[in-house]
């Protein structure tokens, strides 16, 4: 399980890059639809939920609380 | 409740036990001078008819609450007088907005300001209209003894179930204290929220059933879900806020005419209209134009019989409902207007009239 | 229970800036509601007017946006009339503490059965960043463009001495212990109230120097302290005012206790005059 | 030996307005009586004294004394009196008022006015209940007591006024029964001296209506029940100074807070002279 | 003349921005306010301004409290004013009417938006008209300028504040959100030319001997602090100031209030006239919804209809005997507004001729082309 | 005209001497009573600490009984104020008679 | 001469500052303008837009009935607004943000987001699309935009008139 970060919510504050404690994302360079940029997830392999196998529950989830657009989700390998 | 039969009860009282026989069964309030025996009399019978009684800590908050808990379901009311009247203002305008059915007995005293909290006077007619900000309309109502403050109080929370809006008695520092013979029926025909449709009047759904309803005071859709950027949205909602009330006109005003062919009418309302019966009773010239129900204006009663006619206003203001009369009046042919300002706590008297007679 | 069940799809994505602290607070109020498994259905959310207040609108529950100020009062009444209801209470800290102050104080005294979540942001987000009665010292607003000079509320701190039953405060920086405090309040009777503090980095962070939501949340961040390192005695308010003063936030639970709520006094307290 | 005479303190009233209103063993009286002794001790010129009151039996008290007084609406005496201070520092303003005038209709402006620090004295004036509009309840109404509007005993919290007042930060915070006459008349005179948002609370005696419905039959079984159960205690632990009526608690008086730091006033007059020298 | 004053000058300035500058112009000294869209600019801008001249800014706790905040200072010998919106002015009725009673000189703006309650915070209405002279209960005559230009929000601004300290009476200056939001050039003169009362103060000792004088229109003001030790009440009262339950002065006082206005009327009303001498058709308009107006009058004459307007500066008083003189020679009156009539009505108690509404419903500047088809199914 | 000093209360409250009661002079007190003021509420008789005062026979024009000196009372009185202080009505006052 | 404007886009990028920017320059050449602004009650994230009109005459109707210049900034603004531009008006658009190629009429694409940011600093965007517009339409003069830039930003106003020069001279960098 990594997370991935939905472009049309997210409005480019950053605030995934400055919480995560294993930086996973990073900022980002490309101008979405609605003129902001969008982070992006760079070592989605560092993730504390990557080795999660399908069904199971997130451990850190940190930056999915934070999020303020709902723009993170988890998807499954 | 009061069981069918004769009383002898002071205005206030007869107030609140009518809106307990309604259905009324949350009030918030706090207390002034003239309202306080109309919450004095709730706090004790409230607790005894399984209802709610709070006193808050102002009149903002007393109205407020009242709008929350009719959103509930339940029939609520408010008492309050010149003062708390102002202050209640900008939530009569949200409950306008979002359609709230609630009662507010308004005991109208002495003003501007606090001015004299034990006399009487009728300076709150056009606030009772035009007090909150905005395009809104409100159904006003005038009774000018206990009997009519008993039946129309009432008759208040039945159209607040139909027309879903806010409803005003418009009682008075004189009729809250007078204490008359009052007859209750053995049975009232008490509306239920949505028991009656009415045009461009959307059925009440409460909270806390699952309906996830939204409500907001901003200007919204049919969903209730906000919408400020959208001339079309505003006009629909305010157009239909407005007509709802004023298309209904009809059915929703009622007046009291005597001697409609005399050349000249008295209009008067409310406790002030007392002083026109002697007169109408010696002499035939004269008639009576008396509405209960004061807003929305009963202008299909009154075209009826004002054509060519001398109309002489009666209220103890100075300058109030009359320009109402006059704008109507003239619409429709009347001929002279004079009007008669008693102030000063003074209840008017025949006498009064005659002079200008 | 999914996200989307608790929070209207087709209002999405919300209007707040990008940012805000809202969203955060609105995951958290989320997890809350679905690891309590509270019925939804049986949940009123008010709100008054500003940012915060337009949060129930995004929830797919009963909502209720009133005039400002007033959302308090408005929640009395639903909650009076209808005691079996949940009534969450979540506005700002401007329309709960600047307009409607007197509601809330008084709310707390009667204990009644609400639960308040406070959204406190500093300033008047809304209508463009004007002081708030929380802004702390010195900082600059629009409406103090020399520096705030006033001193400001300590929000939790004013809520435990007016009477309520559960009081803490968190800040968008501790999204975890938030979720957790929510779940504490919804499961207190009496009044419970939760200050958040949050960051609005266009109005408030960008006035002072914090204009990126990454600063502004690295400053709340920096200027929290749990309240169990607190070398001082909670029950002497005089401190705490004097470090909210200083901008320090206490976080923490403030107050746990159990008076009896509104409507279940102890029936035995009775008025004893000489005379008997 | 008993002659009529003129009372001393009669210049520092409108004594052609005498006797005042309040009804017979009303404690107001007493509270007027400190007020104007305190103000005839003190060295502030007298025509810099400012009261200001809101609505109800305690705002009529304003009326009697001799110094320029407000009587403005109800619950809106703090703001007014803000409004005055800001303009002319000069003034020594102090807002007598009741507490449902000043905490149940006006509890949002007294709490911002002790946040901000202004500098004013607020006497508040507790009688439990609405003696005005005929004894309804109020926040301050004791939990179990009975009022007009609570006829079977009140079921809601009371406020601790000196707590709420010290949480925010108030300068000066004192509570005292109108029967502790002198130490009353101190506290006032202090409170006029320090800089800052200065309370104090004075619990009074309302015979007709608070007494009329709890068995207190007049004034004096009243303030007997004060002299027997209030306690003098300068440190007390406020969260624990709650009143009830029913005898179990004392009734803690005293000065609780005094503190000093910089008021409303000279913060702003701070900020005016840096602004003005700003090109 | 302060320095920190706007210098004389051509500006682009929105209507917020010009009541601020103006309001210092005329010597405000104290302003007590809360945020609320779309008059938050005005104070924001004065948070700024007025401390560089000397004058004292609050962020009050709400509405009721800033409106008694203002009365407060005003009685302090200051000049205050507060701005608002909507449901701030709601809030702020019950103190309006301590300020008649207690004939207290002070400034309300008040920038009407769409309502009623929460409405439409960002967008235009003019649904206030009627609150202003009713809003506050019991009997009393309101004050209301309503600018329609920039340079008018500034030129009124002033003037508000002269006919308060003339009268001693609050004054309302009635603007809408267009108004406030909207930039145009401004023209400030050099400061001699504007004519700025100044406070009477009664002086120690009292010549008058009673803090209020009923049988007169004019009585300089008792400010606090100077030594007259006279007690002012919001209850009825009596000339020495003391609360009364008699009818009579109930009369007098109230009376008083009224007739201090009412008499002097013709000093008071302004009005503004465009193309009425050979109109048939007359438009009565005000605000933003007048500069619609104007445009529609160009076409209607280019299409042969005569038509004039009538541009009431003082909403209230009513320029009744310009509307009576008016209504002598021509056929018909158009009232447009956004609201529902509200000001039509108070036009008809002055007139025999027929009196047509043209509403326009809040969140837009009204349309020239609706005004014109409108006037043209009627009037020809 | 008294200048306040917190100070010197903390002195007085911490270092009392022992009084030397003969230098001490029990000052005496006249009292003045305002009848028609009365309005019977009772504290002065109740809190006078010499018990001077009771109530009377007479009725003032309000219908209220105001206080008199008590019989053989009449050089009772020490000056302390306490009837002056607690009045609520300003109808009792105390003058200390300054002959020797 | 009578010319309509309209500034249209996202809140915070701005447009307001922008129309401000158009009047205040047009006061110093001494013409009648008006501005009417309105925006969603979002700060950030809502639409925003100023509408102007720039006359030699006075001016009674305070809203625009065409749009002979529209500026925007956001694609919103192009969809919504495009009916009412005149046959012969300009479109101002920053060509990053804004996909016109569904549309037709005369497009000035301007890159303006990117150059500002390689000037360092993004919040300049609305002085480049200033330039252009000011170099394009002639409807204010230059020196009168320049002053009103200095007047409005004294503390910034060399990187802001520095940006309008780029734009002005319509460079790409």
């Amino acid at each position: 399980m990594y997370p991935i970060i939905n472009k049309d919510y997210c409005k480019g504050c950053n605030l995934c890059v400055e919480v995560c404690p294993k930086r996973v994302f990073e900022k980002g360079m490309e101008i979405t639809h609605r003129g902001y940029y969008a982070a992006v997830v760079k070592y989605k392999e560092q993730c504390t939920n990557f080795k999660i196998p399908n069904g199971g529950k997130p451990l850190c989830e940190i930056c999915w609380l934070t999020c303020p657009e709902h723009a993170i989700e988890f998807k499954e390998d | 409740m009061l069981t069918p039969g004769r009383y002898f009860l002071a205005g206030n009282i007869a107030a609140a036990e009518a809106a307990l026989i309604a259905g009324c069964r949350f009030y918030a309030g706090y207390p002034i001078t003239p309202s306080s025996e109309l919450m004095e009399h709730m706090a004790k019978r409230m607790p005894e008819e399984n209802g709610v009684f709070i006193q808050m800590e102002d009149e903002l908050s007393a109205i407020s609450a009242i709008i929350g808990a009719a959103w509930t379901g339940k029939k609520a009311m408010t008492a309050t007088s010149g003062p708390g009247f102002s202050l209640m203002q900008e939530n009569i305008g949200y409950a306008a907005m979002t359609e709230t059915p609630i009662v507010i007995v308004d005991v109208m005293r002495g003003g501007p300001s606090t001015g004299q909290p034990t006399i009487v006077a009728q300076g709150d007619v056009l606030q009772s209209r035009f007090g909150s900000h905005g395009d809104y309309e409100t159904i006003v109502l005038a009774p000018n003894s206990v009997q009519e403050l008993f039946d129309l109080t009432i008759r208040a929370f039945n159209l607040a179930s139909i027309f879903r809006n806010p409803v005003i008695v418009l009682s008075d520092a004189e009729l809250a204290h007078m204490v008359e013979k009052i007859e209750v029926a053995q049975k009232y025909d008490i509306v239920e929220f949505n028991q009656v449709e009415v045009d461009l009047v959307p059925s009440f759904v409460p909270l806390g059933y699952g309906f996830k309803v939204a409500v907001t005071g901003l200007t919204h859709n049919f969903k209730g879900y906000p919408i400020t950027n959208d001339v079309k949205v505003h006009r629909e909602l305010v157009t239909r806020l407005v007509d709802k009330i004023i298309k209904n006109e009809p059915t929703i005003s009622d007046v009291e005419i005597i001697n409609p062919e005399a050349e000249t009418i008295i209009v008067s309302y409310g406790i002030s209209s007392r002083a026109a019966y002697p007169i109408i009773k010696d002499n035939k010239d004269v008639g009576l134009f008396r509405p209960r129900t004061l807003w929305p204006f009963p202008e299909s009663k009154f075209k009826e019989i004002v054509k060519g006619k001398r109309v002489i206003i009666l209220e103890m203001n100075l300058r109030g409902y009359a320009i109402e009369v006059e704008r109507v009046g003239r619409k429709y042919g009347g001929k002279d207007f004079e009007t008669i300002h008693i102030i000063g706590g003074e209840v008017p008297k025949p006498s009064h009239i005659e002079e200008v007679l | 229970m999914e996200f989307f069940d608790f929070y209207r799809k087709d209002r999405w994505p919300h209007q707040f800036c990008p940012g805000c602290g809202l969203g955060t607070i609105m995951n958290c109020l989320y997890k809350a509601f679905n690891d309590l498994n509270i019925d939804i259905d049986k949940t009123v959310f008010v709100s008054g007017i500003g940012c915060t207040g337009r949060v129930p609108g995004y929830i797919n529950a009963d909502s209720l946006h009133t005039t400002h100020g007033r959302a308090i009062a408005f929640a009395t009444g639903i909650k009076l009339s209808r005691p079996d209801l949940n009534v969450i209470v979540i506005s700002g800290d401007g329309d709960l503490f600047a307009i409607g102050g007197n509601h809330i104080i008084h709310a707390a005294r009667r204990n009644i059965d609400l639960k308040v979540i406070a959204v406190n942001n500093a300033n008047y987000g809304l209508t463009g960043g004007q002081m708030a009665p929380t802004t702390p010292y010195n900082m600059i607003t629009t409406t103090t463009p020399y520096g705030q000079r006033e001193y400001p509320f300590a929000l939790a701190e004013l809520i435990a001495a007016a009477g309520a039953n559960y009081v803490a405060r968190w800040t968008t920086a501790h999204p975890n212990q938030l979720v957790k405090s929510i779940k504490e309040a919804m499961q207190t009777k009496g009044f419970s109230f939760i200050e958040v503090i949050s960051q609005c980095p266009v109005n408030f962070g960008r006035r002072n120097k914090m204009g990126d939501p990454v600063f502004h949340l690295r400053w709340i961040k920096d200027h929290s302290v749990p309240i169990s390192k607190m070398t001082f005695d909670i029950n002497s308010p005089y401190d705490i005012v004097d470090l909210n003063t200083k901008g320090i936030y206490i976080i923490g639970d403030l107050v746990k206790r159990n008076r009896s709520p509104y409507g279940e006094i102890e029936k035995e307290i009775e008025v004893k005059g000489p005379q008997e | 030996m008993i002659e009529e005479a003129i009372h001393p303190k009669d210049i520092y009233l409108r004594s052609d307005r005498f006797p005042h209103i309040w009804c017979p063993g009303c404690g107001l009286g007493i509270v007027l009586k400190s007020y104007v002794d305190a103000i005839s001790k003190l060295d502030i010129p007298l025509d810099h004294h400012v009261l200001v009151s809101g609505i109800g039996c305690t705002a009529r008290l304003p009326g009697y004394a001799n110094v320029d007084s407000y009587h403005t609406t109800h619950g809106r005496a703090i703001p007014f009196a803000t409004g005055l201070k800001i303009v002319n520092p000069e003034l020594q303003v102090t807002v007598i008022s009741g507490d449902g005038d000043l905490f149940n209709i006006g509890g949002n402006h007294i709490i911002h006015a002790a946040r901000r620090n202004m500098d004013i004295l607020v006497v508040c004036v507790n009688n439990f209940n609405y003696g005005m509009t005929g004894g309804q309840h109020g926040a301050t109404t004791p939990e179990g007591a009975r009022t007009s509007t609570t006829p079977y005993g009140n079921i809601e919290h009371s406020f601790n006024l000196p707590y709420i007042m010290a949480s925010l930060g108030a300068s000066y915070v004192a509570r005292w029964t109108s029967l502790h006459v002198r130490q009353l008349t101190k506290s006032i005179m202090k409170a006029m001296k320090m800089k800052g948002f200065s309370f104090i609370e004075v619990i009074s005696p309302c015979p007709p209506n608070f007494g009329k419905y709890n068995k207190f039959n007049d004034g004096l079984s009243q303030m007997e029940f004060f002299y027997e159960n209030s306690v003098l205690d300068n440190n007390a632990d406020l969260s624990e100074a709650y009143i009830d009526f029913s005898g179990k608690r004392p009734l803690i008086v005293g000065e609780f807070v005094q503190r000093i730091r910089p008021s409303y006033i000279e913060l702003e007059r701070d900020l005016i002279k840096r602004a003005m020298e700003e090109p | 003349m302060n320095k920190k004053l706007i210098k004389p000058g051509n500006y682009f300035m929105n209507g917020n921005f010009a009541c601020a500058e103006a309001a210092l112009i005329a010597g405000m000294n104290f302003y007590a306010g809360y945020p609320i869209t779309p008059s938050s600019e005005i104070m924001e801008r004065l948070s700024y301004r007025l401390p560089q001249v000397g004058g004292h800014f609050i962020e009050m706790e709400d509405e009721i409290a800033s409106m008694a905040a203002i009365v407060g200072a005003s009685n302090a010998g200051a000049k205050a004013m507060t701005a608002t919106s909507g449901p701030g002015f709601s809030l702020m009725q019950e103190n309006i009417g301590l300020a008649v009673i207690t004939e207290t000189p002070v400034v309300i703006v008040d920038e009407m938006r769409g309502g009623p309650s929460t409405g439409l915070p960002t967008r235009v209405g003019q649904g206030d008209v009627m609150q202003a002279m009713w809003g506050t209960h019991g009997d009393h005559e309101a004050i209301a300028y309503a600018p329609s230009s920039v340079q008018e929000m500034f030129d009124l601004t002033i003037k508000a504040f002269n006919t308060a300290e003339k009268y001693r009476n609050p004054v309302i200056v009635l603007t809408d959100q267009v108004i406030g939001h909207m930039s145009e050039r401004l023209l400030v003169k050099n400061y001699e030319e504007y004519e700025v009362i100044e406070r009477e103060i009664r002086k120690f000792p009292d010549p008058i001997g009673k803090v209020h004088d009923f049988s007169i229109d004019y009585v300089p003001m008792v400010i606090a602090g100077k030594g007259f030790h006279y007690n002012i009440d919001s209850l009825t009262h009596d000339e020495m100031g003391y609360p009364s339950n008699d009818p009579k002065i109930e009369e007098m006082m109230v009376r008083h209030l009224v007739e201090k206005i009412r008499k002097n009327e013709d000093n008071i009303v302004e009005y503004k006239e465009y193309l009425t001498d050979d109109a048939e058709v007359l438009i009565i308009a005000y605000g933003i919804t007048a500069r619609s107006s104007i445009e529609a009058i160009r076409k209607l004459r280019e299409k042969g209809i005569r038509a004039g307007m009538l541009r009431p500066i003082t909403l209230w008083p009513i320029p009744k005997r310009k509307i009576e003189r008016l209504s002598e020679k021509i056929h018909i009156i158009f009232v447009p507004e956004i609201n529902f009539g509200q000001y039509s009505h108070a036009i008809r108690e002055h007139t025999k001729v027929p009196v047509k509404e043209i509403h326009f419903p809040p969140g837009a500047v009204p349309d020239p082309k609706i005004i014109i088809r409108n006037i043209e199914g009627d009037a020809t | 005209m008294i200048n306040l000093d917190f100070e010197s209360e903390k002195v007085y409250n911490t270092g009392r001497a022992p009084i030397n009661i003969h230098a001490f002079k029990v000052p005496l007190g006249k009292v003045h009573i305002i009848k028609e003021r009365c309005k019977e509420c009772g504290y002065c008789w109740t809190y006078c600490p010499k018990e001077v005062l009771e109530k009377s026979d007479y009725v003032n024009k309000n219908g209220y009984h105001p206080p008199r000196i008590k019989k053989g009372k009449e050089s009772a009185c020490v000056a302390c104020g306490m009837c002056e202080a607690i009045c609520p009505d300003f109808a009792i006052f105390v003058e200390e008679i300054k002959n020797e | 001469m009578k010319k309509e404007i309209r500034v249209y886009g996202y809140g915070g990028q701005g447009i307001i500052t922008l129309g401000h920017l158009i009047g205040e320059s047009a006061v110093e050449d001494k013409k009648e303008v008006i501005m009417t602004e309105e925006y969603s009650p979002y700060i950030t994230g809502g639409w925003s837009r100023a509408d102007l009109i720039i006359s030699d005459e006075a001016i009674d109707y305070p809203l625009i009935s065409g749009i002979d210049y529209l500026i925007t900034l956001s694609q919103e603004g192009l969809d919504v607004n495009i009916n009412e531009v005149k046959n012969d008006g300009m479109i101002f658009l920053d060509s990053d943000l804004v996909n016109y190629s569904d549309f037709k009429g005369n497009f000035i694409p301007v890159k303006a987001k990117k150059i500002s940011e390689k000037l360092g600093n993004p919040r300049s965007m609305n002085m480049v699309i200033l330039g252009v517009f000011v170099s394009r339409t002639g409807i204010v003069s230059k020196d009168a935009a320049i002053n009103a830039i200095k007047k409005r930003f004294p503390k910034y106003a060399d990187e802001n008139v520095k940006a309008f020069e780029v734009g002005f001279r319509g460079e790409e960098y």
